[in-house]
């Protein structure tokens, strides 16, 4: 029963950015919270809110995206506009009632490696905190269930 | 509905030593569409690769997940492997278990757990993988070489002299760069100038060289092998045609007091003026700022004494549009302004001068024909006192980096003064000295030992004016007590920066730079001269700070990459490109819009008898860079990108 | 003298046939929305709608239906059924049409091919049905040749009183009769009289509108789409009409494991019936519109001599565009005029 | 002569003169609060047409329906204030020209009817630019502001129930202006990104979905919401997305039809405060 | 879950778990498996319904369910063959299938070629592309049983030589002496060393000319070919009740429930797929 909870992070990362930066934190040794699992894609541009409903759906108790700073972007503006499409996404997430603290959003570069052992050990406490994603997984444990009418 | 083979790589222990790969193997081996899971040392070495290419052959595999570093490693390595082995490259995914897990986490059953995941997921991808062919562009065997000093006329002499165009652009109104200013160069101390104006000449004079100096990049568009460059020529009011560099208009010109920036500050020009005297081409411009006739409509004297007539106030800048198939960026330096050190004096005292003030005071075509003199009083000074550092490896005023030559130059100054002023002293105080390099050492040593110039470790707290005299107070850290110097000149060793707008003018061009505004290499060791954009090089001090070797070496290395570009009529590029399901497009453009390369256009669809039916977007496959925003921004889920599908990625965070 | 059941009785009845493990069913209004729903105390029964907005179809036919739990291994395919709800129910306070749809549904679900999923609820329900003595402009029963306290389908059907405190209670199957001996002696006799049926005027010449429907040239007149115009093509009316029965199979899950489920679907949605070829047999709105219609008063009548429409309106009153069974048959009844 | 006259008078000429193919209007409905869409392609179909406080729906999805417009003859349509805008987003994402469209603009705000001066979208322009400075002033629902102020766990709840109710008919997209794609993300079933099933987790993604689709596009016309049949207060989680966009981009939907799309489009000091 | 479950032939949804035994590529996009029953009880179940002519639902769990004929004749039942194009997300899965993979079938389904009423007869078969495997599972269910019919006559045609499908049994009914077969691609589809006819069906039908004495016709192929087809059997002489061919809609249950398949009143799942040309006439052909 004390067994303390281990949350499940799935993390949208951009492949020149902050997956180089994961990249360098590993080989820079740094150590952090083994929770988060990352999907590499070429740019946060290609990051779309379904993959994070989609993480949901799957169990995650949060989601973390992340890309290149603005104007490091590899394709010059594929983070301006996923950072618009955030913006609004995140008003929507939070306007149904799904904590924002479970969906986080960063910039890390790939010189960051530090920056990012650290946001995972930060991210990973945080949702540790939060607790398991309850709400969501009952939506999900019902469509599991037989029919009750 | 697959056949993947899973192949577990130990990394030596580097994975082994934290992921249960036996374990991990037999897991993923009960994974459904696992045909083969195996586990070995080191898949990355030969027989690791034979072992694939051997499970690809006997189980007639449909997809490859390798589970070892990150795919920044060895991606193209094993694809390559899979590819000899007759599966489409495309069809191999890596997992990353070791940067992403078995290096950065400490409980062995949880980094297995997450192997297990990672290698899960990606298994789920690859079985939606879709076979993929290079696609096949056009490139246009044209160079443009952006910055016209020692690494931009190298690069664009190794390209045209292998026979191909290049187009050799330099935003001041001559060639030559930071080094035409030197006056010599260590570790050989031979004259700048007398190596420098030649290549200078040579680059000028080339047939397949166009050079365009007093020229911006405005605007950069394309792709690899097929750029579309726009260049604005700054209005010289010289026509470039009839001046013959014959100079008599800066003689008459009224305007003469006008600070050299060539000089940096030391000298003084014309307002209608070559930036010196060995200026390529020898046409001079005029500096509309300072210009008379351009600030009140009155003087044209320049024009009334020119013989040939060719000046003319009234050209304009004028735009060039080339096409390019590669860029070689080589648009140098700046030094830092070292006013921010308040307690050296810079800019309050005269004699306190920058590092390559002293280079023009010690060249022979410099403000003082090479005599070092002091500017405040033209005085030989008797004392001078060289501060290494000023603003290298200072994070809280300077920069956080090794500016890399400052070692090498200060050595240089204190033996050049040394030869001409003799019996002066000479007083550096240092750091470190990095003297790594051929020859390099050895120089500094003959610095200290043949012109004694006098090494004082420790950095120097302040520089104040007494008597006369700059006193400089300083610590040396070796003998653990404070010095004070009285001298007549202080130079500044300062730091080599990026170039004020250089984050700027790689948004125009579309690479990456770092926090201090130097370009990303590709890849810092296996891709040095490359840019992150396909087909932008990079040179020189653009890059990082470096010496001249360095700079040529790195210039000649990107001409290498250009030719091997240029060496075929097409070029094959990644297939990770989007494309369009012309059925399901709604035709609202949104993707035309959000797509950063313009390489979404629309298209209609007609019948049979040319009557329009609907309007949709189509990709550019040649344009597209495969940033996937227009998949996103697709509402009817349309537009989809070959390598990272809507498919695979639900797939992906399905299988996770 | 009838038997009586007084709705001062009726939290007594629910506790009887909760003790005799029968769960109750009943119109409750609820985040305002309407339909059938448990129902645990005589004060959640809203029996002052005229009819609730949704079907009493989902306690059948629920909108999205497990079928089966699959779980995909290396070597093997584990699968796990999923049943329908073998607990007894009493659904109180059905409208007439609503059970009526019901009984139109049986021989489609049983054509053939038993449809468990419909079956084993229908054996385990009973219906006790509430004559209506309140009526909107949607009504339409008395044009389907029903009535507002139509027996079809029902197991009790209860008329209520003039002074609405109760309701007369006429027993019509055996297992409505098995329902109400369980709280047999809360009923009384009493002479108290039933309030008058509610008045359902008749809207459409359905003699007339089938005759034209049959006329195999009509199936491509141009009424079909003068009248279906406006239609958007949304699924409401299938949705909530009691007979509408098309349904979809979906697989849903991750990529080793999820459930088979069947989920209602609409013969308006143009996806409906596209081929993965691109061709759709029914590709423009008007041809699903004809189908809707063909289907309930041409087809199913020539297959189970049923029309598959029980006169709820549902489809009319719902509507976003107001469109609905009723105007359709009232315009195309005329057309032979 | 009042405004259903006036506008009769209109629609007769707009037809008889042949300037126009069709005008779509509202006609009587079933009951007498009702109206439904009313199609008029002869000047005498004109006298079926009614205008009054009761025509709400914004008639400009039927606009783009297939092949209506292909032939290049102009259509005439009655118009609220937000249905212009809604010609204007559609002209912006290329599914009609805006001067094929004659509007027929009315407004009932205050309860009272009146004609709006002007006869394609781009007469609308300085209506529209008042309605976006006023957009902020809109006297706040109550219900609205409660859900505001709720904890995320009892919105999550709040909306948890809402959307249990959900049947999707789609009733909601298909009475949308806007939802005009060829083929609707959840109908797209490689991959089935959206759960079909009406289960409330399907039913969650749909909503969230549809809502995400209509930022920076609604005109807040309510359509969804009043087609919808289980009563889900759509029309919040659409409002919300306005605010947002108008906030903090702003941008107000359907200002005119050169308006950039505000998710296809970004400013590089677009705020990020969220991202860490 | 357990105590929920109920017997297999109770669920009317539940599918039969099938191995792939066999695959073969036929054409671009179109491939063959040959499938076996895992239950033997569901074996027995199929051997004692399937005759030819019936469809099933062949499914991924996971994807969903796709309909198609059974091609393999009544005559061979101890495997189910199918060949399907892959278009959908089902068909696209099912294409990617590697022997020993498990899939599902439910079926079979709807009615049958009376292949009774053909005894003694002359047949001719006509299929074009895609549509020869409903063919192809009358015409070997026939000619198992060759001494019982008459002349056998086959028209094949596809767009090009690669889209032909079955090659290797073309092959096998060219070679036999009772078997007259007929084969044609579209003009500009024919290879270099095609050796056969370059035209479209119809008409390649109206120069071999057969005769329409005491002969039955099966017509399967796309809707274009269907019609023109037809016409040029009513000008050979045929009579619409002998000319039989199948049709297809898209399904979701195959039991004449979930809605979607009907063709005016008629219901591909359960009256279909096998109708005469005189029956499909009488339905709109608005609803084809």
């Amino acid at each position: 029963m004390s067994e303390p909870f281990e949350p499940k992070i799935v993390a949208f990362v951009c492949t020149y950015c902050t997956y180089a930066g994961a990249d360098l934190a590993g080989t820079s040794r740094l150590k952090y919270a083994p929770n988060v699992r990352i999907v590499r894609l070429p740019c946060t541009g290609r990051i779309s809110p379904m993959f994070i409903l989609k993480a949901l759906q799957k169990g995650a108790d949060g989601v973390l995206v992340s890309g290149c700073h603005p104007g490091d972007c590899h394709f010059t503006h594929g983070n301006y506009h996923a950072r618009r499409r955030w913006t609004v996404f995140r008003a929507l997430l939070e306007f149904t009632g799904i904590p924002l603290e479970r969906v986080k959003f960063s910039w890390i570069s790939a010189a960051e490696g530090v920056k990012f052992a650290e946001f995972i050990n930060t991210i990973t406490e945080d949702i540790r905190k939060q607790g398991p994603f309850d709400q969501y997984k009952q939506l999900i444990r019902d469509t599991e269930s037989p029919a009750t009418l | 509905m697959a056949k993947i083979g899973v192949f577990i790589c130990h990394c030596g222990e580097n994975v082994a030593a934290k992921i249960d790969c036996t374990q991990l193997t037999a897991a993923i081996g009960e994974h459904p569409g696992v045909a083969v899971s195996v586990e070995y040392k080191y898949f990355c070495s030969d027989p690791g690769q034979e072992s694939v290419k051997k499970a690809i052959r006997e189980h007639g595999l449909t997809g490859v997940v390798v589970a070892a570093c990150s795919p920044r490693m060895h991606e193209a390595t094993f694809r390559n492997a899979c590819a000899e082995a007759g599966l489409n490259p495309y069809l191999c995914e890596i997992a990353n278990i070791r940067e992403h897990c078995s290096w950065v986490h400490t409980d062995k059953d949880m980094a297995t757990i997450k192997a297990l995941e990672i290698t899960r997921s990606l298994v789920e991808k690859v079985k939606r993988n879709n076979e993929l062919r290079p696609i096949e562009v056009p490139v246009t065997r044209r160079a443009l070489v952006i910055g016209g000093g020692i690494a931009g006329i190298q690069a664009a002499l190794d390209i045209a002299n292998a026979g191909h165009e290049v187009v050799l652009v330099e935003r001041e109104a001559s060639l030559g760069g930071h080094m035409a200013q030197l006056s010599e160069t260590f570790p050989t101390l031979d004259c700048s100038q007398c190596i420098m104006t030649p290549r200078m000449v040579e680059a000028a004079r080339h047939p397949k060289i166009r050079l365009l100096t007093y020229a911006e990049i405005e605007r950069v568009e394309g792709y690899i092998g097929n750029f579309k460059v726009k260049v604005r020529m700054k209005s010289r009011s010289v026509d470039m045609k009839k001046c013959t560099g014959c100079g008599d208009c800066m003689l008459k010109c009224p305007v003469k007091k006008i600070s050299s920036e060539f000089d940096c500050g030391l000298g003084k020009r014309a307002a209608i003026y070559t930036p010196f005297a060995q200026s390529v081409p020898n046409i001079p411009v005029i500096d509309k700022k300072r210009c008379t006739y351009f600030k009140n409509g009155k003087c044209q004297i320049c024009s009334k004494s020119c013989p040939i007539n060719a000046i003319d106030f009234t050209i304009e800048d004028e735009f060039l549009d080339i096409e390019i198939g590669a860029i070689v960026v080589a648009t140098g330096f700046q030094i830092q302004n070292t006013a921010m050190y308040g307690e050296y004096g810079y800019g309050k005292y005269a004699d306190v001068i920058t590092g390559l003030q002293f280079e023009r005071l010690a060249s022979a075509s410099g403000p003082t024909s090479g005599k070092i003199l002091r500017p405040s009083d033209n005085s030989e000074p008797q004392t001078v006192v060289f501060i290494q550092c000023a603003g290298s490896r200072d994070p809280s005023k300077g920069v956080r980096y090794c500016s890399k030559i400052c070692c090498m130059y200060t050595a240089k100054h204190a033996m050049l003064y040394a030869h001409k002023v003799h019996g002066g002293k000479t007083h550096i105080f240092y750091m470190d000295i990095r003297a790594g390099g051929k020859g390099y050492d050895e120089f500094t040593r003959r610095a200290i030992e043949e012109d004694e110039a006098s090494y004082v470790r420790g950095r120097v707290s302040k520089v104040w004016q007494e008597n006369g005299r700059l006193m400089v107070r300083g610590v040396d850290t070796l003998l653990g007590r404070p010095v004070e110097v009285a001298a007549d000149m202080v130079v500044l060793a300062t730091a080599i920066i990026a170039q004020p707008d250089a984050k700027e003018f790689a948004k125009t061009v579309g690479i990456g730079y770092d926090e201090y505004g130097f370009y990303n290499e590709a890849h810092l060791k296996l891709r040095p001269v490359e840019s992150s954009t396909a087909g932008i090089y990079l040179a020189g001090c653009c890059q990082s700070p470096k010496d001249i070797p360095d700079s040529v070496a790195q210039a000649s290395a990107t001409a290498s990459k250009v030719l091997a570009l240029f060496s075929k009529e097409q070029l094959e590029r990644e297939p990770v490109v989007a494309s369009n399901n012309e059925a399901t497009c709604a035709g609202c453009w949104g993707c035309v819009l959000a797509c950063p390369y313009g390489a979404i256009e629309q298209k209609d669809i007609l019948d049979r008898s040319g009557r329009l039916i609907k309007r949709v977007a189509s990709v550019n496959p040649g344009l597209c860079q495969g940033c996937g925003t227009c998949v996103t921004f697709c509402r009817s889920n349309s537009i989809d990108l070959a390598g990272f599908t809507e498919r695979q990625i639900f797939a992906e965070v399905m299988g996770l | 003298m009838t038997r009586i059941l007084f709705a001062d009785k009726l939290d007594n009845c629910l506790e009887r046939w909760r003790s005799a493990g029968i769960s109750v069913i009943g119109p409750v209004k609820k985040s305002n929305s309407s339909g059938y729903s448990a129902v645990t105390k005589a004060a959640e029964f809203d029996f002052n709608l005229v009819l609730p907005e949704r079907s009493i179809k989902e306690l059948f036919f629920p909108q999205s239906e497990p079928l089966m739990r699959y779980e995909i291994k290396k070597q093997e395919i584990n699968t796990s059924e999923f049943k329908a709800p073998t607990s007894e129910r009493i659904i109180f306070g059905v409208r007439p049409c609503d059970a009526a749809g019901l009984a139109i549904d049986d021989p489609l679900f049983g054509w053939d091919y038993q449809d468990e999923y419909w079956f084993q609820r229908r054996r385990e329900t009973v219906l006790v049905t509430i004559a209506c003595t309140k009526a909107d402009d949607f009504c339409m029963c008395t044009s389907l040749k029903l009535t507002p306290d139509s027996e079809k389908g029902s197991d009790i059907l209860l008329r209520p009183l003039e002074n609405n405190s109760g309701w007369q209670v006429e027993e019509l199957t055996d297992r409505g009769r098995e329902a109400f001996k369980i709280i047999a002696d809360l009923l009384q006799e009493s002479q108290e009289k039933a309030a008058p049926t509610a008045v359902v005027e008749e809207k459409f010449d359905l003699e007339a509108a089938l005759a034209w429907l049959k006329e195999p040239e009509n199936f491509e007149s141009h009424f079909w789409k003068e009248i279906s115009m406006r239609c958007i093509g949304c699924g409401s009316c299938t949705f909530l009409c009691p007979t509408c029965h098309c349904f979809d199979i979906q697989d849903e899950g991750d990529t080793y494991s999820g459930i088979r489920r069947k989920n209602w679907d609409s013969c308006s949605f143009a996806l409906f019936t596209m081929h993965t070829s691109g061709h759709n047999p029914r590709s423009t709105q008007s041809a699903r519109w004809r189908q809707r219609i063909m289907h309930k008063f041409n087809y199913f009548p020539g297959k189970f001599n049923l029309n598959s429409c029980s006169g709820c309106g549902r489809c009319s009153r719902q509507c976003p565009v107001d469109m609905g069974i009723t105007e359709t048959l009232q315009e195309l009844s005329k057309l032979l005029r | 002569m009042s405004i259903v006259e006036q506008y009769r008078t209109k629609v007769k000429e707009l037809l008889s003169s042949g300037q126009v193919k069709m005008v779509i209007g509202y006609g009587a409905g079933t009951t007498p609060d009702r109206r439904r869409p009313l199609f008029m392609r002869s000047p005498e179909d004109a006298d079926k047409m009614l205008l009054d406080n009761a025509c709400i729906a914004n008639l400009s999805g039927y606009l783009v329906s297939e092949g209506l417009l292909s032939d290049e003859k102009r259509v005439a349509i009655m118009l609220r204030p937000e249905g212009v805008r809604s010609i204007n987003i559609l002209a912006a994402e290329s599914q009609l020209k805006a001067e094929q469209i004659v509007i027929v603009g009315f407004d009932t705000a205050g309860e009272e009817l009146r004609a709006i001066e002007g006869s394609e979208a781009k007469d609308f322009c300085a209506l529209i630019d008042s309605l976006k400075e006023s957009a902020p002033l809109q006297a706040p629902d109550p219900l609205f502001e409660r859900i505001v102020q709720m904890s995320p766990q009892e919105r999550f709840n709040y909306w948890q129930e809402e959307f249990s109710k959900c049947i999707k008919c789609y009733a909601c997209r298909q009475s949308c202006p806007m939802c005009y794609c060829r083929r609707c993300i959840v109908d797209s079933n490689q991959p089935q990104w959206i759960n079909t099933s009406s289960h409330t987790l399907g039913n969650f993604e749909w909503n969230i979905v549809r809502a995400f689709h209509l930022a920076g596009r609604c005109v807040a016309c309510g359509n969804c919401d009043r087609s919808c049949p289980v009563n889900i207060p759509l029309r919040f989680i659409n409002r919300r997305m306005g605010m947002e966009v108008l906030e903090v981009f702003d941008h107000f939907p359907g200002m005119s039809e050169s308006q950039e799309p505000v998710l296809a489009s970004f400013k590089k000091d677009d705020p990020e405060t969220f991202i860490l | 879950m357990k105590e929920n479950s109920i017997n297999a032939q109770d669920n009317i949804y539940k599918p039969a778990i099938m191995k792939v035994v066999a695959k073969h590529d036929e054409a671009p996009g179109v491939k063959t498996l040959r499938i076996e029953f895992v239950d033997p009880v569901e074996h027995e179940r199929f051997k004692t319904t399937y005759r030819t002519g019936m469809f099933g639902l062949y499914g991924v769990y996971g994807e969903g369910e796709s309909t198609f004929c059974v091609a393999s004749p009544e005559t061979r039942k101890e495997y189910i063959e199918c060949t399907f194009r892959q278009s959908g997300r089902v068909t696209s899965v099912l294409a990617n299938a590697e022997i020993g993979d498990l899939i599902t079938y439910r079926g079979p389904y709807g009615n049958r070629f009376p292949i009774e009423e053909f005894y003694g007869k002359n047949l001719l078969f006509i299929a074009g592309g895609i549509a020869l495997p409903p063919t192809r599972s009358v015409i070997w269910s026939c000619l198992d049983q060759r001494e019982k019919f008459g002349k056998v006559t086959i028209v094949y045609g596809a767009r090009t030589v690669a889209d032909l499908v079955y090659k290797h049994e073309l092959d096998e009914w060219m070679e036999r002496d009772d078997v007259e077969l007929v084969l044609a691609v579209d003009p500009g589809g024919e290879s270099p060393d095609w050796k056969h006819k370059v035209g479209f069906v119809p008409t390649v039908l109206e120069q071999a000319a057969p005769s329409p004495d005491n002969c039955i016709a099966v017509l399967c192929g796309p809707p274009i070919m269907i019609k023109f087809t037809l016409i040029a059997l009513k000008k050979l002489g045929f009579d619409e009740k002998s000319v039989y061919t199948t049709l297809e809609n898209r399904m979701k249950c195959g039991v004449g429930k979930c809605g979607r398949c009907n063709v005016g009143s008629v219901y591909i799942c359960k009256e279909g797929p096998v109708f005469t040309a005189d029956e499909v006439s009488r339905m709109p052909a608005a609803d084809l």
